[in-house]
């Protein structure tokens, strides 16, 4: 069965991409399976200088899912493409950068080292830094933020796909995905975490050091189902899912509301070989399903 | 040695005792996923098989000892996930992922302390049997349970072994005299600590007071174990984050800034 | 101990209110337990007409949660009043009705049949319906509408309290908690549930013929927690927490975070009899996390 | 017949037989909540107690049969509930609310015809025990594992049976014709139909087309089962929704519209 899935310019050898922050930067991941068997592999977020991230706790398990303030620790986009990305199978699996910077300007410098990359396939836009002059809002709650970000990457990423990361805390995802277009997205991604929030009713104190984190997981799945279905007809780019898959069953679902490859989690951290696992049960499940390949089941959902 | 991940089943699960009802002891012992060349002080994370989708993560526990044919490991039950382990039985298959993290030293021939707290003792048990020279190693152990809660008696013999019992919060300050006491005492030589968090902190603090070579295994709640999620770090030396899950769980005295 | 709560001129035995949709019309768990001991029932949405509701399938089970798209089913709400109103315990438990419109006029005339109802304790006005002239987006996702439907539900509400339920599916839930206010609302409560959809590989078809439902249930629990925190800090009257509350310790959390009292929804599938054991569990609870009372723990989060 | 919720006991788990592997056929019996009074064909809601919170709701059993000290269930392993349910041990604890439902009509010295498809006969299994003349009972069962995995064997001998073999797709239309020559020669006495939808809707439209007087217990999700979600309707004769639970399962065959 050919598992190969093209678009915005990208050919993957399957549809199952692991997604950012939960898969560090692939070689953590190496012994457990083979990684030119994926897909592709977003990296951990990268900034233009290192970051510390956010105090500890930064992760509390929640009922199917988990909420996370990791605060985008990751050692800087220099010593990534220095250090981790000659290690990467970048010949064999797309390599996807996922850059994370709170101005317009700062996405652009950032898009600025990647473009050069050989290594990298592709540029994942998150916009969920808050913006501090928007009044704490994140960029990517504001589609004219959106717009002009992706605008910046866009022009500054030398040819690359660049891919538009679309947080789900919004009253019209159809807008921001719209914005993502327009701003020359190649293709848009959701979803980023749901807002969340834990706390601990002994110490009174929340369970998070930064108070609020980002939800994902199982829990989260039937939102970002809903949110990929309404981008999917908001846009004419190809959308990435992301919300809750855990096994290949999960990934053709968001392909059948209009995916075109969905990206692997939290279900990550269920086992580490889980998405190795989810390519090894795509062909199955795919006859199972009656699903010949990916192109016919895509967004191919019948509503009445 | 190279790390896997594994369905093994479940050999025995054994209750060892119960202190703060339902806070059960288990030792629970599975098929060995191909680890006895493991190092103690590294841990692995498991996962029963058909634990559904509710609980997100897997569960770190510390290789407490394993040999060819089986890996066993002592835990409290605490929450959601130690509760349902508990539920185990024979022949049920479990997912687990290891050996990971780095272990203690084991330098021979050196005088070595090994300072254990509640549950703390459980990777002692493996590092006693596999050190080159058990005849340099002595172990206090601080508990609040009954002896036979843990895996203790079985490592009487093997190694000079003594106990302190927290029987009420009042024995605290005398604990932390002896821990205070211990570590000075074992200047030249070098400490080995597994406990909760102010025991860890007692000893570091001793440590580095009377300039004694100490390395303590840290705990934290982990989602991946592999040093991916970045969720397990602790500030390092340096004042820098670093994944407790893949730099530690055992590190320098020096080098951890709780 | 003391399990009383007062806000909103309302007088609760214990904070504990089962909400609207997930325990009907209370009746139907009266063999389970006995229903003066709870704080409140929300009734069933009522509508001016009875409505049939959606088509089946109208609900999916989720990973910790479920979806639900009945559509309001109802006998409307004069056969509440006729039938089903004088059988509850009306003067020992607070009955709240609540309300379902898709203009503000049709609140208001709702509010007019209810307005002299001595067995309604106060109105909980459900904004959910999709608003036609504003593209779809419902009531609730639009401060100048939600402003709107509260005056007008409030003008006409003879002084029964007026509480005003917000969906969590909007970029700024503070932005409408805050309409609700300066509409006149006297608390309130949220979140409503979040919009989510599932699919079926093999049918290739949505799991509900309504395509897409309202997700409530633990899974959202977390996403419940921040938005209450958020309400309560951005407005001045009292918040009721609603949102995968399943025992007597979620209940203290939402409290902790800001909320005068609490729903219970999804968790009464866990068992008939769960709301009446949350409130046997509350003071054993109260006495684990040292809280005296609810005045003392209300909003008490410590947040450094 | 007081409705509860009571926590009861597992007595015993039983295999009887598996068929499409891996749907297995269990027979649950757990103690009675004082349900020996109940109109077979109510049904209860079950969830095991240690069922953590991933899945959302009980799930709804025919009660196959009941004495003074426990209640049967028989189901088949079809999906995350009933894997679960199928790995419950004696002793385990269950959360049960029953009776629930109306139950079939059991007129006494008419002559009633059972129509049971696949696991559709686990209500007969009480109402034939329960019924004031068994000897008016007549029973045809359509089903498509082997016999042995079904509470069959224990109904013959206290009842006129019959069975139809499903062993493929093929032999549909065989059964579909015997169920409409079923129902035509019921004229006059009545017939009571558990079994899948088709199964279901064929029987409804010959009682129909011969004027029989029928009976149809349906299945929908539950979530409550006690009539307060409004998720599990079906529309009745005049075409209005109804919950399946409270106002059935059990309905007049005139009185559903598919
Ligand atoms: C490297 C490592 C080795 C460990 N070895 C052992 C061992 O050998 N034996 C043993 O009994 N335990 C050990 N632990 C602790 C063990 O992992 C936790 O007790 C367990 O994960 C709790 O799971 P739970 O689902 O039952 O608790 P949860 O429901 O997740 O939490 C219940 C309570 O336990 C606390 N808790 C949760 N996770 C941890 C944690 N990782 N450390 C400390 N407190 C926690 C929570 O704050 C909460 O108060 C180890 C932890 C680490 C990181
Ligand atoms: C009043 C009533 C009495 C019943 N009596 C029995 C009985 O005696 N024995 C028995 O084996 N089953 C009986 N059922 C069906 C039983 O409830 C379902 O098989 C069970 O709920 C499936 O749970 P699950 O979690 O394993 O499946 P899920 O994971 O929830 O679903 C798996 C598959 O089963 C289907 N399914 C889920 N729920 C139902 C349902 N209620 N009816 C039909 N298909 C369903 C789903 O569409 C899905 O394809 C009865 C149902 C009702 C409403
Ligand atoms: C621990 C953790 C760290 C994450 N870090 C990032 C990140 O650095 N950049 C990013 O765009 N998304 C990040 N995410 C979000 C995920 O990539 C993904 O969008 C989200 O978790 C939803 O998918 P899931 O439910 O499959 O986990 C992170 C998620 C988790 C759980
Ligand atoms: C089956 C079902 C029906 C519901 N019907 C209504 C309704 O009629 N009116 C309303 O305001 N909310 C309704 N809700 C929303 C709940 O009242 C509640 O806000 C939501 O489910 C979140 O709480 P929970 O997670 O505790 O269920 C319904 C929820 C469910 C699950
Ligand atoms: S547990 Fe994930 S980095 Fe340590
Ligand atoms: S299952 Fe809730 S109304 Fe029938």
């Amino acid at each position: 069965m050919d598992l190969r899935v093209e678009f915005a310019g990208l050919v993957l050898k399957n549809p199952i991409i692991t997604a950012s922050g939960t898969f560090g930067f692939g070689l953590e991941f190496a012994n457990f399976g083979d990684l030119k068997r994926l897909g592709g592999i977003v990296v951990k977020g990268l900034s233009l200088k290192p970051r510390e991230g956010n105090s500890m706790p930064r992760i509390v398990e929640t009922p199917c899912g988990m909420l996370n303030a990791i605060g985008i620790q990751n050692p800087g986009v220099e010593a990534f493409v220095r250090d981790k990305l000659p290690l990467l199978p970048w010949r064999e699996t797309a390599i996807i950068a996922n850059l994370y910077a709170c101005s317009a300007q700062e996405f652009g410098e950032l898009t600025g080292v990647l473009a050069g990359e050989e290594g990298v396939a592709a540029l994942e836009v998150n916009v969920s830094c808050p913006n501090v002059q928007s009044g704490g809002a994140a960029f990517g709650q504001d589609p004219t933020q959106i717009r002009k970000v992706t605008e910046e990457v866009k022009k500054r990423s030398g040819g690359k796909p660049v891919i538009v990361k679309l947080s789900p805390n919004v009253t019209d995802i159809g807008l921001c995905a719209r914005a993502a277009q327009e701003g020359g997205a190649d293709a848009v991604s959701l979803i980023n975490t749901l807002l969340g929030m834990a706390v601990d009713i002994r110490s009174r104190k929340p369970r998070l050091a930064n108070v609020v984190g980002g939800l994902s997981g199982p829990a989260i799945k039937p939102v970002a189902l809903r949110c990929v279905y309404q981008a999917s007809r908001a846009v004419t780019i190809p959308v990435i899912g992301i919300g809750g898959i855990g096994s290949a069953e999960d990934a053709l679902e968001f392909i059948l509301v209009g995916a075109s490859a969905v990206q692997v989690g939290t279900a990550n951290f269920l086992r580490p070989d889980q998405a190795f696992r989810i390519v090894d049960d795509l062909p199955r499940t795919m006859l199972k399903a009656r699903c010949e390949d990916f192109a016919s089941l895509r967004g191919s959902l019948v509503v009445s | 040695m190279v790390r896997n991940c594994r369905e093994v089943k479940v050999r025995e699960l054994r209750f060892l005792g119960a202190w703060d009802q339902p806070s059960d002891f288990v030792e629970l012992t599975l098929e060995n996923p191909g680890w006895d060349g493991y190092r103690p002080g590294q841990f692995a994370m498991l996962r029963p098989k058909h634990w559904g989708l509710e609980l997100s993560w897997g569960r770190p526990f510390s290789i407490s000892r394993a040999d060819e044919t089986s890996v066993t490991f002592f835990f409290q039950v605490v929450g959601r996930g130690t509760e349902r382990l508990a539920r185990l039985k024979p022949d049920d298959e479990v997912i687990i992922w290891g050996p990971l993290g780095n272990g203690f030293s084991a330098p021979p021939e050196t005088p070595t302390l090994l300072l254990a707290g509640g549950m703390g003792i459980a990777p002692f048990r493996g590092y006693i049997e596999k050190h080159p020279t058990p005849e340099f190693l002595r172990l206090v152990f601080a508990h609040r349970a009954g002896l036979d809660s843990y895996p203790f008696q079985q490592l009487v013999g093997s190694v000079r072994a003594e106990t302190v019992h927290e029987k009420s919060p009042d024995d605290l300050p005398m604990i932390i005299e002896r821990l205070q006491d211990e570590v000075r005492g074992a200047h030249g030589g070098i400490v080995l600590a597994c406990g909760p968090l102010p025991f860890l902190k007692t000893i570091q603090q001793a440590a580095r007071e009377h300039q004694v070579r100490a390395e303590l295994s840290l705990e934290r709640s982990m989602a991946c174990g592999v040093g991916a999620c970045l969720g397990c770090v602790c500030k390092n030396g340096q004042d820098k984050h670093v994944q407790v899950c893949a730099h530690g769980p055992v590190f320098k005295s020096d080098d951890v800034h709780f």
